[in-house]
């Protein structure tokens, strides 16, 4: 069974169900309370809850970090929403230095099992201090996990699993995906973390997309169809561990490769992915070279259509396709 | 709320800023409701005060460090209201060519180091440009202004520290508008004044009515002075209140109209007018023309930014890199 | 300094912490200079004081939040010295399999949440540590440990407000040993006391002085009690001195040995003895005999850790995730 | 003419002749002044300098940071010293979201001539929050230079193009580069950024190496040539902007590549360096997958023997170079 529901929706669902399964949920952030979060996640959930577990925080994200991590060190399992991704860069110190160094420079003797929530991501105007896309640093770091939802069910079933993770989990949420509309199971089923998805099952090129990027590279797929072109677009969703097994398998499969992304092109999660493929197995059954659709090397720009150039369109993925088919 | 100590062409300059930023709002805030404009905005109706008296106790040199909730800032300390609308609406002739937006909206020829999106950002740059003038030796003078909430921030504590220690020369002006967004200042800090937090530097602190310009240019004056003078930083807040949401999305379930209507009675700019008239400095109805040719100004800044191309998507990349 | 408000025992207990520290510290110097040890280091020598009193006022179940310099508190908050010493020298059998080390020294079971490698670092946890424990209801209370170098961050600013508008239950401990590394406190900050810093928070500060055993216990025991009765944080300015250098690589150029020699006739261990043979209530020369036991102490602990195996490479990704 | 200068001597050598040459450039960090720095480099030039070009700062890293960016926006030309690389997480949001992005946000028209030196690297026993290598979330951000120099000679060549930069430029140091010594030419020539340099010439491998693995790799090429195979070594020198022609030429001519850095594996420098091989024409002369070795997926331990194992060593690039040559 399933119905309808929008990507915010879904995770406003999850939240609910885990809250009121589990007692030490919690959430933590700026205007999640009254004001129902800056993109309405949280919306009704103080009702619900109540404003000891729903709780407004003061402006100072390094601080209710922290004050996330301590909490789940000793026995809560806090959801801590970030305003926008960019103001991430103020947590950086706890998030990397602490909450996935604990358990490890503790010798396995703690666990800090807490969400970091946070919308990504551009095309909405907001300009370069609140259009970032910084997930590939996140999966850069050991002890973390780092997951990105591209529907309504995914958002769903990966923010049930990672509030039951015992790990620190950066959970990238899209900006532009928040009112889209998706099937959505019933029941509080998780999708198991480090799981990719096949979205579209293809023969010819394989397109590894995250995010936003899933929706483009869907609607790439459908207009190479007709032009003959069989592609095969894969989510990984977690992008912290890397469903290697998955991405290889379908590079050994078609023998190309396009990998679209949102994050700056250089050193964004395509550079891993991309990488990842060329040292496997899959290298041998390579016919063309990876090609890498990542966001421009600059800041986001506020004007739209600059902002548009900024990131992979469909248009760009149609484009790589044909490119790597050429070669 | 007397004018004696100004001279009557800085009181009523004062006045025409204040009319001009309001002007520019209400204009933003249509063209928003509109649908013509991209993103989203923070306005400062209600903080006119704030902008306006502290930067009319500035030298044309002297820099500002400003906000999110910039757009008064920046006319206050004598941007071009074209390229500012220019700015506003993403064109290539505006301020930072289209790349800015009304977050970033910054004029570096007229000291403004730029609007900030990210709450309190402006204040650790601040030292630095502090830091540059007494290197540099030129007694200039740094404001950087930021809001309630930013005061909880760490980039507050480490900026205000270091500015102390090194007594450089920048005014910390806080606009205590009442609300972090959703939050209620009460609710984020347990200090009833933000100003009492100067004591944690050895700092001079104090606290003004924001609604009242001439309260504020005064504070905002001895702290200049202070500053200009080599003895270092003050912080200075000013309480005000903003009249419309926080931003574009904002529903306000935090407050109630009548907080809102009961603020609106101390409007800056009508007790302002009030007092100029009672002295006799304004006609009565004089204020009405200053209304009228703001307008026309806002008028043409849009004609100007309407008629203005937008930027090329092949000079994206343009400005990522000096030097290139 | 009296000790009549504790019982004999109480009295001699703490005396035995602080003997024990300094005897840890010193075999920790030793094997350093004996080239037996990996990596660097922080003493706490001198400041024996602020660690046992604070802690004395400590329920097993309470949580310490250390620093890099945590010898001191993880002993007096009750850590086993032999695995303790193991971590010290990186072996599997330490508290931490020997991927600690002397800067991240932790033992949950004892409630000591952790050394920090990052100033300031703990702060920010221990907000959460408080919020746990006001949502769980079980009336533990949280100590955080932290420098005078450390209170010119952001995250004691954020740390310090945020338990305070929520009246966690957080005693935050600044040891002020006039240092950060170099940086003599008074040209760091310019307020005389930190612990005037608390008004900026609303919160009760205090300054006690940290060679004083029986002050610095007395006042934390307060600051415990509130925390412990809801009525939220403090904080607790301990002045205190660390008598060797920084850590290993410190040549000490930015202090004179004077100044060292004269806060060494202040040192807590013997005005604490002195204090106790005073009052009859230790025998002249007794603290010999603790002393020795002490030294027996790290004497086997050194063994045990000695003989300890070291950890093997091929578990070198143990304990990077949970569930694994 | 050139003289034996340790890496630390001929970083302090640049620092020094910059300072005379140029008035606007002053030196920010903790413990630089009196202590000479946590590492010794800045030490003495307080004695000649004086304190307010050599600043002692509080410990407030976020803080020192936009101190920096403030005065290069205004005239300055700062040298900040962050004194581990880890502390950076407290410096993202002022290097990432202003220092990068001011210039752009600005539509061009302001500058942040500013360059932020720090050590980084395992291999003293420091653990886990004293080692990090986090040169590639740098590498990663539009508006950033990133330049990791190997030996004296590029430590004083590069630091002085460095300051002469208009742009903010991260610095890496590696801790265990300091005492080295080496051949540093008299005078103060840069050494342009983003130019990579071939440390050894070869034919059959190419070893692509950064910041202390440089050094590593040549003891590694000299290990494999008795066996008879000729190892190429580049050092790209500078991340951000990576000098994609050097490396994609040596790879194209050996068609064996292998990539040393001790940051992370997974996103670390590596993984751009391999993507952009395998992307680009390089991509149908290469014999054998890219082989990458990195950091370990977990924190620095502490122990010796761990901290060893958990970063490439002369062994395992020997190793690497192996396998790269049997596929
Ligand atoms: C670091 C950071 N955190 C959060 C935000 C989102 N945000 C933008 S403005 C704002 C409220 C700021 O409050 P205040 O400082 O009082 O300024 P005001 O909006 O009232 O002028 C918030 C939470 C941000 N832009 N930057
Ligand atoms: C964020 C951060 N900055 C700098 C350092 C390097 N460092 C370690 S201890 C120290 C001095 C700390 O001074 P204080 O807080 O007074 O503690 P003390 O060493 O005096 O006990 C410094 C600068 C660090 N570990 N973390
Ligand atoms: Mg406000
Ligand atoms: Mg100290």
């Amino acid at each position: 069974m399933s119905r309808e529901l929008t990507y915010r929706e879904a995770l406003r669902e999850a939240l609910r169900e885990e809250m009121r399964r589990d007692d030490r949920v919690i959430l933590l952030g700026e205007d999640i309370g009254t004001y129902g979060g800056a993109f309405a996640v949280t919306d009704g959930l103080l009702q619900e809850f109540g404003p000891e577990r729903v709780r407004d925080t003061p402006i100072s994200e390094a601080g209710i970090t922290g004050c996330a991590i301590g909490a789940a060190l000793t026995g809560m399992r806090p959801v801590l929403e970030i305003q926008f991704m960019d103001f991430i860069t103020l947590c950086m110190e706890q998030l990397v230095l602490q909450a996935a160094k604990i358990r490890y420079m503790f010798g396995g003797k703690a666990q800090v099992p807490m969400v970091l929530r946070t919308p990504a991501g551009s095309g909405t105007g907001a300009a370069a201090q609140h259009s970032e896309s910084l997930e590939a640093w996140f999966a850069h770091v050991p002890g973390l996990k780092v997951v990105a939802p591209s529907t309504a069910a995914d958002a769903k079933g990966l923010l049930l699993a990672s509030i039951r993770d015992d790990n620190p989990v950066i959970f990238v949420e899209h900006k532009l995906l928040y009112k889209e509309r998706g099937e959505v199971p019933e029941g509080s089923e998780p999708i198991p973390l480090g799981v990719a998805e096949v979205k579209r099952a293809g023969t010819d090129v394989t397109v590894i997309a995250t995010g936003v990027m899933v929706g483009r590279a869907l609607d790439a797929a459908q207009r190479v169809a007709d032009d003959g072109i069989s592609v095969e677009v894969i989510d990984p969703r977690t992008l912290r561990p890397l469903d290697g097994e998955t991405l290889i398998a379908s590079a050994k499969k078609t023998g190309r490769v396009v990998v679209a992304y949102e994050g700056v092109k250089t050193l964004g999660i395509g550079a891993e992915i991309a990488a990842l493929i060329s040292e496997s197995e899959a290298f041998f059954h390579l016919d063309a070279p990876i090609v890498r659709l990542g966001g421009q090397e600059c800041p986001l720009p506020y004007n739209r259509r600059l902002e548009r150039a900024a990131v992979p369109q469909v248009d760009d993925i149609v484009t790589g396709v044909r490119r790597v088919m050429r070669a | 709320m007397r004018t004696t100590a100004l001279g009557i062409d800085r009181a009523v300059g004062m006045l025409t800023t204040m009319v001009l930023i309001r002007a520019f709002e209400e204009q933003a805030d249509e063209l928003f409701a509109q649908g013509r404009v991209y993103g989203t905005m923070h306005l400062s109706i209600g903080q006119e005060a704030v902008a306006t008296g502290v930067c009319a106790a500035l030298r044309p040199d002297d820099y500002i460090l400003s906000t999110h909730r910039g757009h008064g800032h920046c006319l206050a300390k004598g941007a071009d209201v074209r390229l500012m609308m220019a700015e506003f609406l993403g064109k290539d002739t505006g301020y930072c060519r289209g790349r800015g937006g009304s977050m970033h909206i910054a004029d570096v020829s007229s000291g403004n180091l730029g609007a900030n999106g990210i709450v309190a950002g402006g204040l650790p740059l601040a030292t630095g440009v502090g830091l540059s003038i007494q290197m540099r030796r030129t007694e200039q003078v740094c404001v950087a202004f930021f809001g309630d909430g930013a005061a909880n921030e760490g980039a507050f504590h480490e900026s205000l520290n270091l500015a102390s220690i090194w007594r450089l020369p920048v005014v910390f002006v806080c606009e205590n508008n009442q609300y972090g967004m959703s939050m209620p200042v009460g609710r984020s800090m347990s200090v009833e004044r933000i100003s009492e937090r100067a004591g944690a530097y050895g700092l001079p602190g104090q606290t003004v009515d924001g609604m009242d310009v001439l309260a504020v240019h005064e504070a905002a004056a001895t702290a200049v002075g202070r500053a200009r003078g080599g003895e270092g930083p003050t912080l200075l807040e000013c309480v005000t209140y903003r009249y419309k949401g926080h931003s574009k999305s904002d529903t306000q379930r935090y407050r109630g109209k009548d907080e809102v209507d009961t603020w609106r009675e101390r409007d800056p700019i009508g007790r302002f007018v009030g007092v100029l008239e009672g002295e006799g400095r304004l006609a009565p109805g004089a204020v009405r023309g200053l209304e009228r040719d703001a307008r026309a100004a806002i008028e043409a800044a849009l004609q100007f930014a309407e008629a203005s191309p937008e930027p090329d998507p092949s000079t994206l990349l343009d400005g990522v890199y000096a030097g290139e």
